[in-house]
């Protein structure tokens, strides 16, 4: 699988393998129906003296031909069910306790993100505003919530393995938590215009040290405003 | 439902029912489901008002339409419209009624 | 398809048409496919109503007497109806043609009530874009009425035909139509006007 | 069209306005295949752009963003709507149905005329709305709002006229296959033969019912869904629009409430035509043909509860994702009773690969791969990465394609000596085959590919995620389009054939293909009002290679 993308989540791993069980379960019995429907319109082709059988198919004894491979088809769907219903709730169930929260609004034809910065509030004076250019700390849970503006957007990061549809009226709420630093592509998923195409957003998982180092850089005139502020408001 | 087609009695038509006290009845329901409207907008108030109406619609079907007479096929026609409703409300009242909301009002 | 079935060389002894006449079972199925629309904007209706508990305030502007009136209206309309199907069915063709004018007349009578609903709701401002339950008010009823235009037409070319003697089997198929427009009726009151 | 009837109509009423079930059935197939190549035409305009963005291209000129969103959503609409519905439901119901039955037309002839036209009309507005300021639909040809609403923006009423014009189509579709529908159901369940019962109908029947069915309880919810967009988008009201109290998911949850069971309404009728072909020549009764039955009725009634797969990620209630992937894995179950029991018809056969069999087999052997990929994308997590890219866009044109076109044209190459009277070229036939299916699988596979690389869908130019444009993507990219154009142009093959054959074919036979069905005991092709006199039935429809008979076939009116 070289084509897929690498991937750097926690829970991508979980998503990586119920594909590589439904590729291998599911797979399988592809290529044996086919091999079967190629085979047999092969070896029963028309030939002189041979008439074809007359089998209806109505007995058990008949039956039993199709219903042993339903069976099989059947109980690999429990089994596919059973994986994909951990791994949905794993991804989708809920949250776990957050390390950082940014605010995604994704509008025509562009994401902008809020990062909560150190006291995991929105809404307060040290967020960090970015647009199209989404940073988070490596190996730390980021939750995030997501918004629309004007159109039905959706939030595509092919390397953590994460999709989310952003809607206008509601704030979805969803989790990340990326393991590797680097620069990765986001996009848009959902036809939002004419300017769908266009609309791309880069994820940058940073070290710890490099977050602080960035959070503290764009940070400074906020900071130095307050003490400013500070420093004016005392006499 | 495909037997049934066949078993049906060749004499299909229906009885005619005395429509006038079918009539009466639907209009003692009508006034009964505004008086419990005019009470006031209570749970009890709400539910009285819509077992009257599918009292009132069933008592319309059967009688008027005639579907008591009809065979069991059309009941499921019928039957499975309303199951097919049931179906959509269920699957879509948890999006519409439990989501965390930003709305104008 | 059995063996026993498929091998004896029965020729069919029962008859497979069945006895319903075709054009009943044709408005059976339409009846159902128009449950389906309807039921489905109401669905939608009722879900927005238990989201929004305040649209009970403005469905206090629609006017109950008017929507009971109209319910009395159709429903003896569908009782005119149901009388010409039987009047008909004895070749009564006085009775039935007389019954069916009343029930277009009722029709006319309730989309005159509608129109001076509309009226009066339209002059306090309450247009289809005011709110949403304006919206849902005017497009369920407005549905409603469409089907009862339709109905009273309907009904006006079967009453044609029927004076003339021919087709008197239509005055039922007339009829299953209007009562089924009776009905949607029967629940867009309550839902509209009484519980709003 | 040779008719012994007294007061022959003149032209116009014999092949234009009919109530011919016959003429209606083949106005619907003709409309249905001009529309393809219409929708093919779309289809290579925007795999040229995909695969050499930015290029003039050839027979086209210069594509713009909002023109490839027309093309794409335009190209969807048409396929699915103007050619996979009156091809396979209106087009082989209206010609089979009463001939299978055993009878001389449908039960309300005038209103099945009136359906065509109707559904004429929808599809002339349809193409005009190409045609006025502001050009056709472009919000997808699912139309989610708020992008479909025009964005509660106030757009003027006549600057989003292609899109009024896109639902006035889809509306005025619905009511000419409602029309239809509930024609064919009256006439399957009234009209029959004397000694058709239930259990001897030929199973395409059963599938057409099945089909029609589904199609009347599922459309309702999204008419009354489709007027609500119309009112949002030209009085400004708001169903879908947050702002004013509504919710752009209720439309979503109302389109894909009739969309998934659309699929089945393609699906079934023909599964119905690669059944009744593969018993045909194979020469045996089809296998467990209560167990295709029962398992079609299943399926119809499930496709009600599946529908939220399309919107895993579109912000519904995870709770509800669970159960609607449970539903959905669950679908395939009867699917696969039905394949398994097509494949086992094969068994110990005696197999004729004639055209139209090469063309349901190869149905089998692709709708098998569109089948099983379904798996990954009804699976809610894997869902998650899936979702919106080109493995979708892969997935449902492996099942669509075999279904509609394989299926569509394996019923074509049978009926047609039936219903034309002339035999097709069998040699042209095969080569056609052989060349559709190599190019089917060459513009499709990659995609597969591409999707598990993370190309997202309905982008018009992927020049700015430098990750798809890896030089391997775009090899695949440019593999599938140059398949796309192999593909297109050997439908050209099938235009040869069928004019030809129609032209200067040699004259079919009643029975050329000695199947046992009732429309093959009358003329090919039949007179008008079909049996002379009325058939009675004797026998389930599929008595092949019945021991103690020196034939191996045993028509079903034959005592």
């Amino acid at each position: 699988m070289k084509f897929l993308p690498e991937n750097v989540s926690t829970y991508g791993g979980a998503i990586d393998s119920l594909g590589l069980l439904i590729t291998v379960t599911v797979g399988a019995c592809l290529l044996i129906a086919e091999v079967v429907l190629i085979a047999a319109a092969i070896v029963y082709r028309q030939r002189e003296g041979k008439p074809a059988s007359y089998i209806q198919g109505e007995c058990w004894k008949q039956l039993k031909w199709i219903m042993i491979p339903v069976i099989i088809v059947v109980l690999l769907d429990c089994f596919i069910d059973a994986k994909t219903h951990t791994t949905w709730v794993l991804i989708k169930g809920g949250t776990p306790k957050a390390d950082q929260t940014v605010r995604i609004v994704a509008q025509q034809y562009y994401y902008s993100f809020t990062l909560a910065g150190a006291d995991g509030e929105l809404d307060t004076a040290d967020d960090i505003t970015t647009i199209n250019e989404l940073h988070v700390p490596v190996d730390a849970n980021v939750i995030f919530e997501l918004e629309a503006k004007d159109m039905l957007h959706s939030l595509w990061v092919p390397a953590l393995r994460l999709k989310q549809d952003a809607l206008p009226g509601r704030t979805i709420t969803g989790w990340f938590n990326a393991t590797t630093p680097g620069e990765y592509e986001i996009a848009c998923a959902e036809l939002c215009g004419v300017g769908h195409s266009a609309m791309r957003a880069t994820l940058l998982v940073h070290t710890t040290d490099s977050f602080d180092r960035w959070q503290a850089e764009e940070l400074a005139p906020v900071t130095s405003a307050i003490e400013q502020n500070a420093t004016g408001a005392t006499p | 439902m495909q037997e049934t087609i066949e078993q049906q009695p060749v004499a299909n038509y229906h009885r005619h029912v005395n429509y006038i006290k079918i009539w009466a009845i639907l209009l003692v329901l009508l006034i009964v489901s505004l008086i419990v409207g005019m009470i006031g907008y209570q749970f009890f108030a709400v539910w009285m008002i819509f077992t009257i109406a599918v009292v009132k619609a069933l008592m319309v079907v059967a009688y008027y339409m005639h579907l008591l007479w009809e065979p069991k096929f059309l009941w499921l026609a019928v039957g499975f419209a309303v199951l097919c409703l049931f179906f959509l409300f269920l699957g879509v009242v948890p999006d519409i009624l439990l989501v965390k909301l930003q709305l104008a009002h | 398809m059995d063996t026993s079935d498929t091998m004896t060389h029965d020729v069919a002894s029962i008859p497979a048409m069945s006895e319903v006449p075709r054009g009943r079972i044709a408005m059976w199925w339409l009846v159902a496919s128009e449950i389906v629309i309807f039921g489905g904007a109401v669905c939608c209706y009722l879900m927005f109503r238990f989201r929004h508990p305040e649209w009970g305030a403005l469905a206090a502007h629609t006017s109950t007497p008017m929507g009971a009136l109209n319910t009395l209206v159709l429903l003896t309309s569908s009782l005119n109806m149901v009388l010409a199907h039987s009047a008909a069915e004895r070749q009564d063709i006085r009775a039935a043609c007389r019954n069916m004018i009343m029930a277009m007349l009722l029709g006319c009578v309730f989309l005159v009530v509608k129109a001076i609903e509309y009226t009066a709701e339209i002059r306090q401002g309450y247009t289809i874009t005011a709110d949403l339950f304006w919206s849902f008010y005017y497009l369920l009823t407005g549905l409603h009425a469409l089907h009862v235009i339709a109905g009273v037409t309907a009904i006006f070319f079967v009453m044609l035909s029927a004076s003339k003697r021919r087709h008197l089997h239509r005055v039922e198929m007339a009829g299953i139509y209007w009562h089924l427009v009776d009905i949607v009726w029967l629940f867009l009151f309550p839902l509209l006007y009484i519980a709003g | 069209m040779s008719t012994h009837h007294a007061a022959k109509p003149g032209f116009l009423g014999r092949y234009v306005f009919s109530t011919d079930h016959k003429v209606i059935g083949l106005q619907y197939l003709i409309t249905g295949v001009l529309m393809a190549f219409i929708g093919g035409y779309l289809a290579y305009v925007f795999r040229m752009q995909l695969a050499f963005p930015g290029n003039s291209i050839p027979g086209f000129g210069e594509l713009v963003p909002q023109q490839y969103n027309t093309f794409v959503t335009m190209h969807g609409t048409i396929m699915i709507f103007w050619v996979a519905m009156p091809v396979l439901l209106a087009g082989f119901g209206n010609l089979l149905i009463p001939l299978m039955v055993g009878t001389e037309d449908m039960a309300f002839p005038t209103l099945n005329m009136l359906s065509y036209w109707v559904f004429f009309l929808s599809t002339v507005v349809l193409l005009g709305s190409f045609f006025v300021p502001g050009s056709a639909f472009a919000g997808g040809w699912t139309a989610y709002p708020p992008l479909s609403a025009d964005g509660y923006v106030g757009t003027p009423f006549w600057d989003g006229l292609g899109g009024h014009l896109w639902i006035l189509a889809v509306a005025l579709e619905f009511v000419a296959f409602l029309m239809g529908g509930i024609n064919f159901l009256v006439t399957t369940i009234n009209m029959r033969a004397p000694g058709m019962k239930w259990r001897r109908m030929p199973i395409i029947l059963w599938m057409l019912v099945i089909a029609v069915l589904t199609f009347v309880f599922a459309v309702g919810p999204l008419i009354a869904g489709a007027v609500m967009l119309l009112l949002d988008r030209t009085l400004h009201t708001g169903f879908y629009n947050p702002a004013a109290g509504g919710d752009p998911i209720l439309f979503q949850h109302l389109f894909w409430f009739f969309g998934h069971p659309e699929v089945y309404v393609l699906l079934l009728p023909s599964l119905g035509i690669i059944c009744e072909i593969i018993s045909v020549f194979s020469r045996k009764p089809l296998f467990g043909y209560r167990a295709i039955l029962y398992s079609t009725i299943v399926a119809g009634v499930l496709s009600f509860v599946v529908w939220a797969h399309h919107q895993f990620i579109a912000g519904i209630d995870p709770r509800m994702s669970s159960f609607f992937s449970i539903t959905t894995i669950m679908i395939s179950i009867p699917f696969a009773i039905v394949i398994f029991a097509c494949i086992a018809t094969l068994w110990r056969g005696s197999i004729r690969l004639t055209t139209p069999m090469l063309f349901a087999l190869g149905a089998i052997a692709e709708f098998l791969i569109g089948g099983v990929t379904g798996i990954y994308l009804g699976s809610s997590a894997l869902d998650i990465y899936a979702h919106d890219t080109y493995f979708v866009v892969a997935h449902f044109h492996y099942t669509l394609i075999p279904v509609v076109f394989f299926g569509g044209l394996a019923g074509i190459y049978f009926w047609f000596p039936k219903f034309v009277g002339r035999t097709t070229n069998e040699l042209l036939g095969k080569v056609h085959f052989w060349l559709t299916t190599i190019s089917f699988n060459c513009a499709f596979l990659p995609l597969f590919i591409l999707g598990i690389a993370g190309q997202h869908r309905r982008v018009f130019d992927y020049s700015a995620f430098p990750s798809l444009m890896a030089g391997e993507l775009t090899m695949l990219r440019q593999i599938a389009t140059y398949a796309v154009i192999v593909m297109l142009a050997a439908q050209i093959l099938f235009v040869v054939n069928v004019v030809i054959s129609f032209l200067r074919g040699p004259k079919a036979e009643n029975n050329p293909w000695q199947a046992n069905t009732l429309e093959w005991s009358v003329a090919s092709p039949p007179p008008h009002g079909n049996f002379d006199p009325y058939p009675a039935v004797y026998r389930g429809a599929y008595e092949y290679s019945a021991p103690g008979r020196s034939e191996d076939w045993w028509p079903q009116d034959a005592p």
